[in-house]
């Protein structure tokens, strides 16, 4: 009889792209195996994974979450070893960096996609207010003066509430080029540097000065209040992720457009936020191994890459042949690859695996900043200490 | 006692023993990816450990004001809708309480969502109906400000529970005999002074329960901060309540890993405290209160 | 007690309070069914407004039926509830006889004992579940979801119905002893019936929660033939999800079912009202 | 002060027609009292006038003031419910203080009046007691009690004496007759007690079937029923109604002669019948007698010494027998 | 089959006495009337009986054997309870059927003896009625179908007739009666009603305070009544208790004369008085009297017409005074 392998996802989005797309493809060139997406809402995925581990009922594919959560599956003894894989030949360091062991000896998910920030803009605002794309941190600023000053738009949508916007579209993204990318996070993880320090506090006193160009009432907007805002047409800035350019092609009625994050000034080095955010591992317990194994390395396939880069924009392919992508607003964001210099998410690798958590801590204190609760200093401060009670870095 | 077996075995198999399973964790801690018993250390650390001591009283805190603005508020109205619904010959009766029944009825997910929709600036619904009653200036992000959001979440849960009280009262007061109120009428014992007087002592023990239930429900509320306000119970951890604490610690949220020891240990003392206020009533309350039958 | 003798004006004075508080109670409802039947941009545009014809749309609950087999998953929900409703109310009213009626020895202690399980989330014990459930190959079974309903349900039937029981009168229960009731017949044939609103409303609370829950489906019983209609329908609100007019349809599609079973269970507490006993 | 009239009251529960039109005038200060088979609708009569129940039809009007849409607190009335209907949570005491306090009495009134009931109905010893603690006559004079220390312009009494022991009795009744003296109240009372219907009324109201089938003074109804069925309701034993055909009379269809109206001697009179039973009562002995025309009760006072199965001859008083007709309305001779 | 032995029966309830020390011997198939007043034991004593309440002390014998730990339901008793306690969600049929079924009977004879026993209560046209849409007298009949359908060894009736109309009473009593000498069970009932004591009871045993006064026959107990509380007890109204010394007797405390053993005269008599109040129950006359001693009360047969303030002489019959000594024991002559 056929096997069946069951994937565990978060994505419960995409649904549909694995039942009529990805599945199928597979399934056609492996006969015997069948793929089951059985995905899990994300809020409950991370608890409900964890207990499916404990209890042994996990499914055999298991959707991987960057750096430590999937490091502790696999610490854990949940997650199998991927080294032997032969697909994962198709991944450079960098891309497998999410899922590979501190000493870098075993990697235990094959990546599949990444995910950059940026900020997205409503053109058809923009022409009409003859705004040019802001390049540097003034020009931004002065972008957001003029919208404002015109009073048609809101500024820039983003709101706090829901604590990570703040965190992840607003300090993640502009961040990097204040703290110079990997070489600051290097720097941050080794101790050299520390969060109270300017090339940290810095973001957090632009994200400051942000807070006058939300909309009305942003402590209480949430995630999908901003991204109905923008896409209905009535805020002119977005701060996004990838992530938002299938979904906001289906809604927005406008012509979008993106730029990278603005450096501070003219000619300086500019960073993305280019991070490793999905792959696919083995569940240790399977009991179908060599078929999931069969499976995973399809994952690992330029073909794998091709569909799922293009059913899913904005989720770029981490192989290392390139994906060539039909969407424009795409193609733009990984363009940026080329001309910044990219780096993951600060708080992720190896800063986060205490309490208190550093990625949490850092929503709560971006918010903070941006609702005016806290200082830019006090906010940075809180962080340090919260790292200091906990990190020690290697000498 | 056949009466109790059935229960007493589902009950125990299903619930105490996974649960005491757990709350066993509470004194042991993973060291060196080992389980080791570490006595009473877990607790050392949740009250001696400055962050985690903040967070608990912070939590500990935040759950006193959350059942606070139960009892005074959606436990009287509880009684209050209760009492108007027992009103004899009420036309309506089955309608309204439906009606009132409803938000109860929802799931917390169907009312995290309204309520957020409702109070979103974005949206416009409040302001606008603010506007109507002439009151805009009054509204403000609420769940957004952490001085507000905590109230309004409560209120928010309040809205959506008020139903059991109702419904526990009502029951209790479909209980009295019609005579006793009849007697009561004609000694000129009416309307507000017949509630007080006579329905009012007599559904008291329901009222006893209605408290117990709300302390304990109250302390192990989650859900609804966890969908209106996040697993970090924002802004600023000031909706935070021993829940969704519990919740964060135990399971984990986002790189945050899921520390079983260290949950189990809140998840004890969560225990400990509504074990104390549940036999405080059962032994001190329950007992001094008169039962009537009728 | 039959009496319009009530001053109008304090019936209107009734039914005021209690039509305020029904549109507290309802608007949000009736925004959220209202707003489905609408496009997006008159979501945002005029949520208060009613889905005119101009602006009416159903593509909300085309997306939502799309989704999956919804008949099935309300089916499980209907049986995994029912079940766990019954079971609870059955075992449940029988132990808090036990606890009301016999006062023997360490009687307040059981009770506290059959407490204990609304004092701690039963979350918590999850991983030992369900490794119980693995164990006894019960996963992706409507049992494993009867069981653990059950069990969650138990304490708080028993400490409402306790409550309720005492104030069954002695005479009428003598009186059953005296025409030579055993204590079964005691329990099924005079206390059962008389403390029918309280069934009702236990049942009432019991079901909410179960009925609800999103977490034990998701482990225990995910898969597709034992999913129920929330597990189905929590697909649309993710993190990621913007899509308002199904996730507003999908909640309006989820109010319906637990009205109705609401109904079914209130009907039967408007029957369960006798007269209170005689003299 | 305290009049009341009914006019034409009727009151249906569902399709039973309890009270088919019911017409009476109580004047201020009058003690009525309603008697009747079980089941007459006695009680649903006095919850109506009470406004616990509404009529179906009719209007009710106390002091000329129609009060059908009036509360029952507003109406100005005591009223003691067959069921007692005590507060369970109350102690005698306050439970018969309830009402007063409601009325803002100060506290002294409230405590003296409450003791001036208590006593007079021996309740001194139980006064912190709950009603779960008390027998059912302790029960039921608490629920008078209740009733009296209101001091309302109409009573309305349903049985209040009937699980009270005989001298307990007596003197609960000689009170509430001096209550209603010293008060100047209106009383309307239900009892099934003959003794107490004939001491305590100025007025009876007999009623059967849910219809009033007379009214009148204690002494008219025993004296002058105007039908069969009072003729047999009041008076106990119950009077002898005997076929009038059987007797050889042919203007009439039933007559009827009291048991104590007939006296019997072992040797001569005009029926002969013999003995089928014999009650001692103590004061009063009744024979139950066997006859041509069948049973026949008699009630001799003082204690007499008869053998069942023996004959006796018994003749009626002179002047002391009814006639009926066949709609049961009495023949005025 | 039905006889039953209590001994030194003790009850308290918390620190109330309410039994002392009760000792009786009921034989099989004996009518045992318990009286006494409001208050004095009645109920309990009889849920002591049932079971359904524990005494403090003493044991409880039913056919010989100890029954104390015994559950009601296996003491082969019926009750009816002075409170009634019907199953208020069951139709009057059911009441009544519910102990046959659950004694596993066929259907066919539950409806017979449900039959039975409602035609001769008069329920018949109540059958599919709930208890709440009853008057009070059809709820106590109720409870009496309920007890009499189950024809068990040992009735326990608690004062089952006070809320019945007298006609209705009689019946009902002439029928327990007859189902007495019937099923030859053993009753034991409580009562306030002097007529059915008399005239229901083998044997009447007279509670007071918790402790029995007095057991005896009927007539025994009226016409030798040990007690000055039992001369006082039985009888209504009650007997004339004068205090002896006023008299000019020596040789006594008390002397009692019932209302019925005196003869009254405007002319003559051994005492003068004025008449204070007169009764007219119809088949009798009560008069009470204002004497140099106290008050006094006659009782008359028939109707007699007497001024209020008029003089009248009354004189005792001879041999039929008691005279009781300082601790209320009757002084034999
Ligand atoms: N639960 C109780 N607690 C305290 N005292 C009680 C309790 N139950 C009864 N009593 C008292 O016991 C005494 C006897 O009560 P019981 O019911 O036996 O009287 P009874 O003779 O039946 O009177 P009645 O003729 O009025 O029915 C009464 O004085 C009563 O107040
Ligand atoms: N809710 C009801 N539904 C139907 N019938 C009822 C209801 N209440 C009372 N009845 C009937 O109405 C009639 C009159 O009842 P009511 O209580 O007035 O009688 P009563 O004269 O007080 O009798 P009793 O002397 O037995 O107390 C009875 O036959 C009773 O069965
Ligand atoms: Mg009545
Ligand atoms: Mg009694």
């Amino acid at each position: 009889a056929d096997t069946e392998l069951t994937i565990e996802s978060w994505r419960t989005d995409d649904l549909a792209i694995w039942q009529e797309k990805l599945i199928p493809a597979f399934e056609a060139k492996n006969p015997g195996i069948k793929v089951k997406f059985a995905p899990t809402p994300p809020t409950e995925y991370d608890a409900a994974l964890g207990a499916r581990f404990d209890a042994g009922s996990a499914g055999d594919i298991i959707t991987c979450r960057p750096f430590d959560k999937s490091l502790e599956q696999f610490k854990r003894g949940n997650l199998a070893s991927l080294t032997d894989l032969p697909g994962m030949k198709n991944f450079s360091d960098v891309a497998k960096a999410a899922w590979t062991t501190d000493d870098g000896k075993d990697a235990f998910c094959v990546p599949m996609a990444s995910v950059i920030h940026g900020f997205i803009y409503n053109k058809d605002a923009f022409d009409k207010l003859g705004i040019a794309i802001p390049t540097t941190e003034a020009e931004f600023f002065a972008a957001l003066d003029k919208i404002k000053a015109d009073g048609t738009y809101i500024p820039m949508a983003m709101g706090t509430k829901d604590l990570w916007e703040a965190a992840t579209m607003g300090y993640q993204n502009i961040g990097p080029t204040y703290w110079k990318g990997e070489e600051g996070r290097a720097k941050l993880i080794k101790g050299e540097e520390k969060l109270t320090d300017a090339p940290w506090v810095e973001p957090y006193k632009v994200l400051l000065k942000w807070k006058d160009y939300l909309g009305d009432g942003f402590e209480a907007q949430t995630y999908p209040d901003s991204q109905n805002l923008f896409t209905l047409g009535r805020a002119a800035i977005y701060p996004a992720g990838s992530w938002e350019i299938g979904l906001f092609n289906t809604q927005a009625q406008f012509k979008m457009g993106a730029f990278p994050p603005p450096v501070k000034n003219a000619g300086d080095a500019c960073y993305i936020s280019d991070h490793n955010d999905i792959g696919a591992g083995l569940n240790a317990k399977s009991k179908h191994p060599e078929e999931a194994k069969k499976f995973l390395d399809w994952v690992a396939s330029p073909e794998f890459a091709d569909i799922y880069a293009n059913a899913l924009p904005g989720f770029f392919s981490l192989n290392s042949t390139p994906v060539k992508m039909q969407d424009p607003l795409a193609q733009e964001f990984v363009s940026w690859r080329e001309k910044c210099k990219p780096t993951i998410r600060s708080t992720y690798q190896i800063l986060s695996r205490g309490t208190p958590n550093l990625e949490n801590e850092t929503w709560v204190e971006s918010a903070n900043v941006i609702n005016g609760t806290d200082t830019p200093e006090a906010a940075a401060k809180k962080l340090q200490d919260g790292l200091d009670s906990w990190y020690k870095p290697a000498k | 006692m056949v009466f109790l077996t059935p229960a007493l075995l589902v009950y125990t198999a299903v619930m105490i023993l996974p649960l005491i399973e757990t709350l066993r964790l509470s004194l042991f801690n993973v060291k060196d990816g080992q389980s080791v018993f570490v006595g009473l250390d877990n607790f050392a650390v949740l009250f001696g450990d400055p962050r985690w001591a903040a967070s608990f009283w912070n939590a500990l805190k935040n759950n006193f004001i959350f059942f606070f603005i139960h009892m005074v508020v959606q436990n009287p109205i509880g009684v209050a809708l209760a009492a108007l619904l027992s009103v004899p010959k009420l036309r309506f009766g089955a309608f309204y309480r439906t009606a009132l029944f409803l938000p109860t009825l929802l799931s917390f997910v169907i009312v995290g969502f309204i309520w957020k929709l409702i109070l979103s600036p974005i949206w416009g619904v409040s302001p606008f109906l603010l506007d109507l009653i002439g009151l805009k200036s009054l509204f403000s992000p609420w769940l957004g400000k952490p001085g507000s959001a905590l109230i309004a979440v409560s209120l928010i849960s309040v809205w959506q529970y008020v139903g059991i009280p109702m419904m526990l009262i009502y029951a209790a007061m479909l209980n009295i005999p019609d005579e006793v109120l009849e007697a009561a009428e004609c000694d000129g014992v009416t309307g507000w002074s017949q509630f007080w007087k006579i329905k009012l002592p007599l559904i008291l023990p329901s009222i006893g329960i209605i408290s117990i239930l709300t302390f304990v429900g109250n302390f192990n509320a989650f859900d609804l901060v966890y969908t209106v306000q996040g697993a970090l119970a924002g802004p600023d951890g000031a909706t935070d309540i021993l829940g969704t604490l519990l919740y964060r610690t135990f399971f984990g949220f986002q790189l945050q890993i899921g520390d079983k020891s260290m949950g189990a240990t809140i998840a004890t003392v969560m225990f400990l405290i509504i074990l104390s206020g549940v036999c405080l009533y059962l032994f001190a309350i329950q007992r001094r209160m008169r039962r009537y039958q009728f | 007690m039959a009496k319009t003798t009530t001053s109008p004006v304090r019936t209107g004075l009734v039914h005021l309070a209690l039509i305020t508080y029904t549109l507290i109670a309802l608007f949000p409802v009736f925004l959220t069914v209202i707003n489905s039947f609408k496009d997006r941009a008159s979501i945002f545009r005029d949520p208060l407004g009613l889905p005119t014809p101009s602006v009416f749309s159903l593509v909300g609950y085309e997306t939502v039926l799309k989704q999956g087999d919804f008949t099935l998953y309300f089916q499980n929900s209907f049986i995994v509830t029912a079940v766990s409703i019954f079971f609870v109310l059955l075992f449940g009213a029988m132990a808090a006889f036990a606890l009301s009626e016999y006062r023997f020895r360490g009687n307040t202690l059981m009770g506290l004992y059959l407490a204990l399980g609304i004092m701690i989330p039963i979350r918590l014990g999850t991983v030992a579940i369900l490794q119980g459930m693995v164990a006894a190959g019960l996963v992706n079974t409507l049992t494993a979801l009867i069981l653990v309903y059950t069990a969650q349900g138990l304490p708080l039937a028993v400490f409402i119905l306790t409550e309720f029981m005492q104030t069954v009168s002695d005479d009428l229960k003598n009186a059953g002893r005296i025409d030579g009731l055993s204590e079964y017949s005691i329990f099924f044939r005079l206390v059962l019936p008389l403390i029918r609103p309280a069934m009702a409303t236990v049942a009432v609370f019991t079901m909410i929660p179960i009925w609800n829950d999103l977490w034990f489906p998701l482990i225990l019983a995910p898969s597709d033939a034992t999913k129920t209609i929330t597990l189905g329908s929590q697909v649309f609100i993710g993190q990621f999800v913007t899509n308002w007019n199904a996730v507003l349809a999908a909640l309006t599609l989820a109010i319906v079912p637990v009205l109705v079973l609401y109904l079914i269970f209130s009907r039967q507490l408007i029957r369960g009202i006798t007269a209170g006993a005689v003299k | 002060m305290g009049s009341l009239k009914i006019e034409n009251i009727v009151k249906s529960f569902g399709h039973v027609d309890v009270l088919k039109g019911i017409d009476l005038e109580v004047e201020d200060g009058e003690f009525v009292i309603f008697v009747g088979p079980s089941g007459c609708g006695k009680s649903t009569l006095l919850r109506i006038i009470a406004g616990l129940e509404d009529a179906t039809a009719g209007e009710i009007l106390i002091d000329g003031k129609k009060v059908n849409n009036t509360p029952p607190a507003k109406r100005g009335i005591a009223m003691v419910f067959q069921t007692y209907a005590l507060y369970p949570h109350l102690s005698v005491r306050d439970n018969m203080g309830l009402g007063l306090k409601q009325a803002g009495k100060p506290a002294d009134e409230i405590k003296e009046r409450t003791k001036v009931a208590s006593s007079m109905l021996s309740l001194d010893d139980y006064l912190e007691r709950r009603p779960s603690e008390l027998s059912g006559g302790q029960r039921q004079r608490v629920a008078i009690g209740r009733a009296i220390v209101r001091e309302p312009k109409l009573f309305l009494f349903d049985e209040p004496l009937s699980n009270l022991d005989a001298a307990l009795r007596v003197n609960t009744r000689l009170e509430i007759a001096r209550l209603h003296r010293q008060l100047k109240a209106t009383m309307i009372y239900v009892t099934h007690d003959q003794v107490e219907a004939m001491t305590l009324a100025d007025k009876i109201v007999v009623l059967n079937k849910g219809k009033i089938e007379q009214v009148g003074s204690p002494m008219e109804l025993y004296n002058a029923p105007q039908t069969v069925f009072v003729a047999g309701f009041i008076g106990s034993p119950q009077m002898n109604l005997i076929d009038a055909a059987k007797l050889g009379h042919t203007d009439a269809k039933t007559i009827g002669i009291r048991p104590e109206h007939i006296q019997v001697s072992s040797t001569s009179g005009e029926w002969k019948g013999s003995v089928i039973h014999v009650e001692h009562l103590g004061a009063d002995t009744i024979i139950y007698l066997q006859t041509d025309f069948g049973p026949l009760t008699v009630r001799l006072f003082g204690e007499h010494q008869y053998e069942v199965d023996g004959i006796l001859y018994a003749t009626p008083d002179a002047g002391r027998t009814y006639r009926f007709d066949n709609e049961g309305q009495v023949i005025k001779s």
